[in-house]
């Protein structure tokens, strides 16, 4: 099996029939979430060089998993592993809880406990993420498992890196997706990487897609830079899925471009040059090329989804970074549901120590 | 009334539960057609079906993270980790998942669930069917951990961790799994978590203990009566939350205390208890603050009853205590 | 590809290129180790009915592994799972060390600390195995790392069931192995059912050899009631281990003919007619057949074999059953190389209440 | 003598028994090239190539139990967990298998190893790169658990940890990882394991830390000097095996106690401690025992500054001891 590309770098369709049937609204709409993200993350660099937030995880290079989101339902759930903020918004997240949350201000809706980059959201079924590894992966198989269950119809998809392949629960969650026959569909987001560790270190079945025979399950690959591929190749998995067909494995091939996070050096373990070669297959670029090939934009709309998103995001960051911290006492919140008595007498400590002292 | 045995309790609860909320299911190794190794869910699968009793592949990582999901989802599933010794391979499913998603999301994704398991020693279970690990999940913010001790409260309390809006780790003392029976109502009931109960009043020694270990604290304390010394034994119930004011009103009238707990004895949750203790009813003791529990050692075979606590273990301690 | 199969149930060779060339010396031992296992087994089944051992784990019908003790080399490593008791016989383990461990009493090697059929032996390199399912599977890749490191041109084969697939550990097993290229060989015992869980519902990948695709390794099927088949599997995985090819996984296809352990009652959830069809599959009764028909020995010989082993079993019985428990001391021991104080002060305060109360 | 910090120092460690004993291994996520997250093991796949460093699939379970196969064939692996935040997939290969190996062998197999991990908060990590899970290794009989506190300690118990016969547990309080340099010596040397250090003599509170806490609690100690509160402040070292005897000496003396731990409190390595003085010293205590430690939650993000223990929270207890 081949490795499935219906965008070329160029913004050309390679095989008309893949073309996907999807409107220009739609398409337009996916477009600008891309851009939202790219713009999300130079925003992310910024501000952490600045000081003004703690952290900041990558996303660049990896956007066309937002044709993941126009092939899902508005009831399906998605599991993301930590880059994949275009499905929130596309889904519909509101830019300024993601701005609060990257401030983990008193407004974030996380109540300022995650690392910047970490949030989820229920209203949009998008699964707050984890920072340990993989542990999703069978979390989205046991949602995939409600759905069946239930008979919702609905469709749980999860991402997780190429690193993820080698946790338990990338094995406990293929294992028991496929034996369950759950509507759930695993996307790997193989970007060559983990951390400083290459595929080759990884596993030694580079061919993430092929792990699928492991567990019964089909497995496909994919252009991870093409979001056309993505969309093609989720929606098939979703038709299986919801068949009762059972779960598929996509490898995304893609590229981490940026660093890590903020807090990596890539520069230790990779050269440049590999980075520049995939600078070239960017799947903003070429989704932009077809949209103006195809009539749909301008350069000049394009630059103006920039820029109306650049004020957006200004003032959304001034109003964060102007907002205090969470109060004290949510501390004690969320750990039960209802506060038991010894967390509400450590909560009074903590209180009334704050006040002589603090 | 009907007279029940703790396994017989566990799975009328289970039935009640699932007839009674359909989000209610169970999952587990070997929780199908055989009915768990220990039988606590026979006959489940006939009633349910395969799809609320599921049989699961060999991982118990697999099985809580699996859960995990259907509770996100809206689920109420029940757990089963065949021995608590093999709770480990999902221990980061527990500890980092399962205990944390509704605070690290700020609340808005809460995940309860109840995960049961038959823990302790006394059944010729060696090293790996034998241990009793409370303290490791006492220490991990966001979980609940109940013990019951006798058929009722198997029955109440299991009850109220599968209506809970938390996660509730439930442990099954199975080495009195089929000790004793009792009368207990046949609808529906709660025993409260979060509530010890005092099992035997008495004024000169507070011993705390729950589950297997309660009866053997019991009997010390019985012991102990006939030589005059008059014991009070609470029953912990729930290890999380800690009913703090029930243990806290005995020592301060009785000055003395023991806790009987089977787990290796460093860091285990005895310590807990006689931290809590030493640092807010100091001035009543009249002597020091005790602990009788297992050794610090893994979980041996055939000198498994001298590695436990026994009767006479206690007893030493409550002589000990009283005779300061 | 197909299951490999040498010796028939009828004890007649398929392929004469595929007789293994073993002499009758060495043909012989491996009967009489097969015919070992099968009478600890009935012997261990009624000492456990008559209360005299505390327990009783199961190895009729799976006794053809012996087959990977002729291919294996004194110096390298075995992992067993627990129903490899052939492996330690062929290699030299001390039938009364077996015994004694089996009672549990003051002259067994691991000194009365492990459920009966849990023993291990380092002058055989038959590594103590767990009771945890599945951990040994990455230990042994770990151990065939060492011989790499080393260059010692040493192997480590590791047994497990069907079930341990499901496991963390089988994966990163798999994983580190195949990626460390470590002279591994991963040996599945599938014998359809772990306790009541069939393979159906283990795995949706029920050819278990084809798991070995998602670790970019090699695996095959053999016939694991073929003696010859585990021989000539093994062989050739040492060869490929030992040029530095890495590891391989093997699916030896058995049954569990017996219940799980003396705890399991496997009318619960299974038929009759299945045991029977795999009954006369039997490994030793085809590996009987075919050394008469090849004139290495008449059935006279064979009983005598039964019986001598039979009488040595009840010498080595009389005697472990006389023999106390080990001393409560022992109980300190091997915590930790030496007794650190604080140990050393539990160990006297019990040995002191035992003096005075026990 | 060259000045180190705590990261140089572990690396230091390192390198110098890498090249005494052959037999030495480093594994774990991305310590090759990269030279591990935090740069502690910088440079050694350069002296002493790939087949000895080995960047590891991402796989703790893998790292631990892998380690432990190269253990039982008599190697030393040093296995670094990258965040001890994510020591929970291998939670099984440590308790069930690293701890147990001997003892369930009745000392046939010995895997003696060491797993490194930073740990403890304070350094904007959040939930998952701040915690401080002593306790729940102090409660697994069979594993030696260590924390330095300074760079001279770093380096000599690191020494000691891969020179030992047993597995050892080596937490590196990552807050102060570069906090200060100190003189140490260039060649290898021992700091034994289960020996504390009585880093401030005083007569009044006896203060109990380790790792990063430790100076917390100095600076507490030393802020109670000037309102004429003599603090003794003892440096564990070792929290398995455990110095009881200086704490005891101590404790004798001052008739007070307080341990300071940063890991929530419900059954923390505190109450094992606070446990010891109840049991042992209860007629020396003039005060109740204290527990300065995080609170019982999950750790949380921008208040892990108010969750921790800070030099005001230690000093109200030094406060509240004293003044009783
Ligand atoms: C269990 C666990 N171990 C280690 C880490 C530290 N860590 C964070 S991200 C990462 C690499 C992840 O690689 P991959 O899955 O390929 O995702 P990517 O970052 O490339 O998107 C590591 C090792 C972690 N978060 N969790
Ligand atoms: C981690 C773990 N979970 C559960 C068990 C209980 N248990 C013991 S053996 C077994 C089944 C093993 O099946 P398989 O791997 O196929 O081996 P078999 O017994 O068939 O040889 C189970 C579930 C265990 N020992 N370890
Ligand atoms: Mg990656
Ligand atoms: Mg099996």
């Amino acid at each position: 099996m081949s490795r499935l590309q219906i965008l070329n770098e160029n913004g050309d369709i390679l095989d008309k029939n893949l073309e996907p049937d999807l409107s220009k609204e739609t398409l337009i709409k996916a477009l600008k979430v891309m851009i939202q993200v790219r713009m999300l993350n130079d925003k992310g660099i910024r501000l952490q060089r600045q000081g003004r937030v703690g952290f900041h995880i990558f996303t660049v290079g990896q956007e066309a998993h937002v044709g993941t989101a126009i092939a899902l339902e508005e009831d399906d759930w998605v599991y993301p592993a930590y880059r994949e903020h275009g499905i929130a918004l596309y889904r519909g997240i509101e830019v300024a809880d993601i701005v609060n949350h990257l401030f983990a201000n008193e407004r974030d809706p996380q109540k300022g406990r995650r690392l910047p980059g970490l949030f989820g959201d229920p209203k949009i079924k998008f699964v707050n993420p984890s920072a340990p590894i993989g542990t999703q992966i069978v979390q989205a198989a046991g949602t995939a498992y409600a759905s069946k269950y239930r008979g919702d119809g609905g469709v749980t998809t999860v991402f997780f890196g190429d690193g993820a392949t080698s946790s338990n629960d990338f094995h406990n969650g293929m294992n028991f997706g496929a034996v369950t026959k759950s509507p759930a569909i695993f996307i790997c987001m193989n970007n060559q990487w983990a951390i400083s560790v290459p595929l080759s270190k990884q596993t030694a079945q580079t061919e993430i897609y092929k792990k699928a025979v492991a567990y019964g399950m089909p497995g496909v690959q994919i252009d991870g830079n093409d979001i056309f591929a993505f969309y093609h190749a989720v929606k098939e998995a979703t038709e299986r899925a919801r068949n009762g067909e059972g779960p598929t494995l996509i490898e995304a091939v893609t590229y981490r471009v940026g660093p890590h996070t903020s807090s990596d050096d890539p520069t230790r373990y990779r050269t440049d040059d590999e980075v520049k070669k995939w600078r070239v297959k960017d799947p903003i670029e070429r989704f932009q090329k077809y949209l103006i090939n195809k009539g749909y934009l301008s350069k000049k709309d394009i630059d103006a989804m920039y820029n109306e998103f650049e004020e957006q995001l200004n003032d959304l960051v001034d109003e964060a970074d102007k907002l205090p911290k969470p109060e004290l006492s949510t501390m004690f919140d969320d750990v039960f549901k209802e506060i038991p008595p010894f967390l509400q007498e450590q909560k009074e400590e903590l209180l009334s120590f704050a006040e002589e002292e603090m | 009334m009907v007279k029940m045995n703790i396994i017989e309790a566990i799975h009328n609860a289970m039935e009640l539960q699932m007839r009674e909320n359909p989000d209610v299911l169970v999952l587990g190794e070997d929780v199908g057609p055989n009915g768990g190794v220990f039988g606590t869910t026979r006959g489940l699968i006939d009633e349910f079906g395969e799809m609320r009793v599921i049989d699961t592949p060999l991982s118990e990582s697999g099985i809580v993270g699996f859960a995990v999901g259907m509770a996100v989802a809206g689920l109420k599933p029940i757990a089963e980790i065949q021995f608590i010794d093999f709770i480990w391979p999902a221990a980061d499913q527990i500890f980092s998942e399962l205990a944390k998603f509704r605070y690290r999301s700020g609340g808005l994704f809460p995940a309860p669930m109840v995960i049961r398991s038959p823990y302790g020693g006394g059944v010729k279970g060696a090293h790996y069917h034998s241990q009793s690990p409370e303290a490791y999940f006492a220490h991990t913010p966001g979980i609940k951990v109940v013990v019951p001790s006798n058929p009722y409260d198997a029955k109440g309390l299991l009850i109220s961790a599968i209506k809970d809006d938390d996660p509730v780790l439930f442990m099954e003392p199975k080495r009195i799994y089929r000790a004793f029976k009792e009368d207990i109502p046949e609808e529906s009931y709660e025993v409260p978590l979060g509530k010890a109960n005092i099992v035997k009043e008495g004024y000169d020694v507070t011993i705390v203990s729950f589950g297997a270990m309660l009866h053997v604290a019991l009997d010390a304390a019985e012991e102990a009566e006939k030589e005059g010394i008059s014991c009070e034994v609470i029953d912990l119930r729930s290890i999380v939350p800690l009913d703090i004011e029930t243990i806290g009103t005995s020592v301060k009238k009785t000055g003395r205390f023991i806790s009987v707990t089977e787990a290796p004895k460093t860091a285990g949750f005895s310590a807990e208890l006689s931290a809590l203790v030493g640092e807010r009813w100091i001035e009543y003791m009249e002597s020091p603050i005790l602990r009788v529990t297992g050794y610090d050692t893994p979980f041996p075979f055939v000198l498994e009853h001298e590695y436990m606590p026994s009767t006479g273990r206690v007893l030493k301690a409550i002589r000990e205590s009283f005779n300061y």
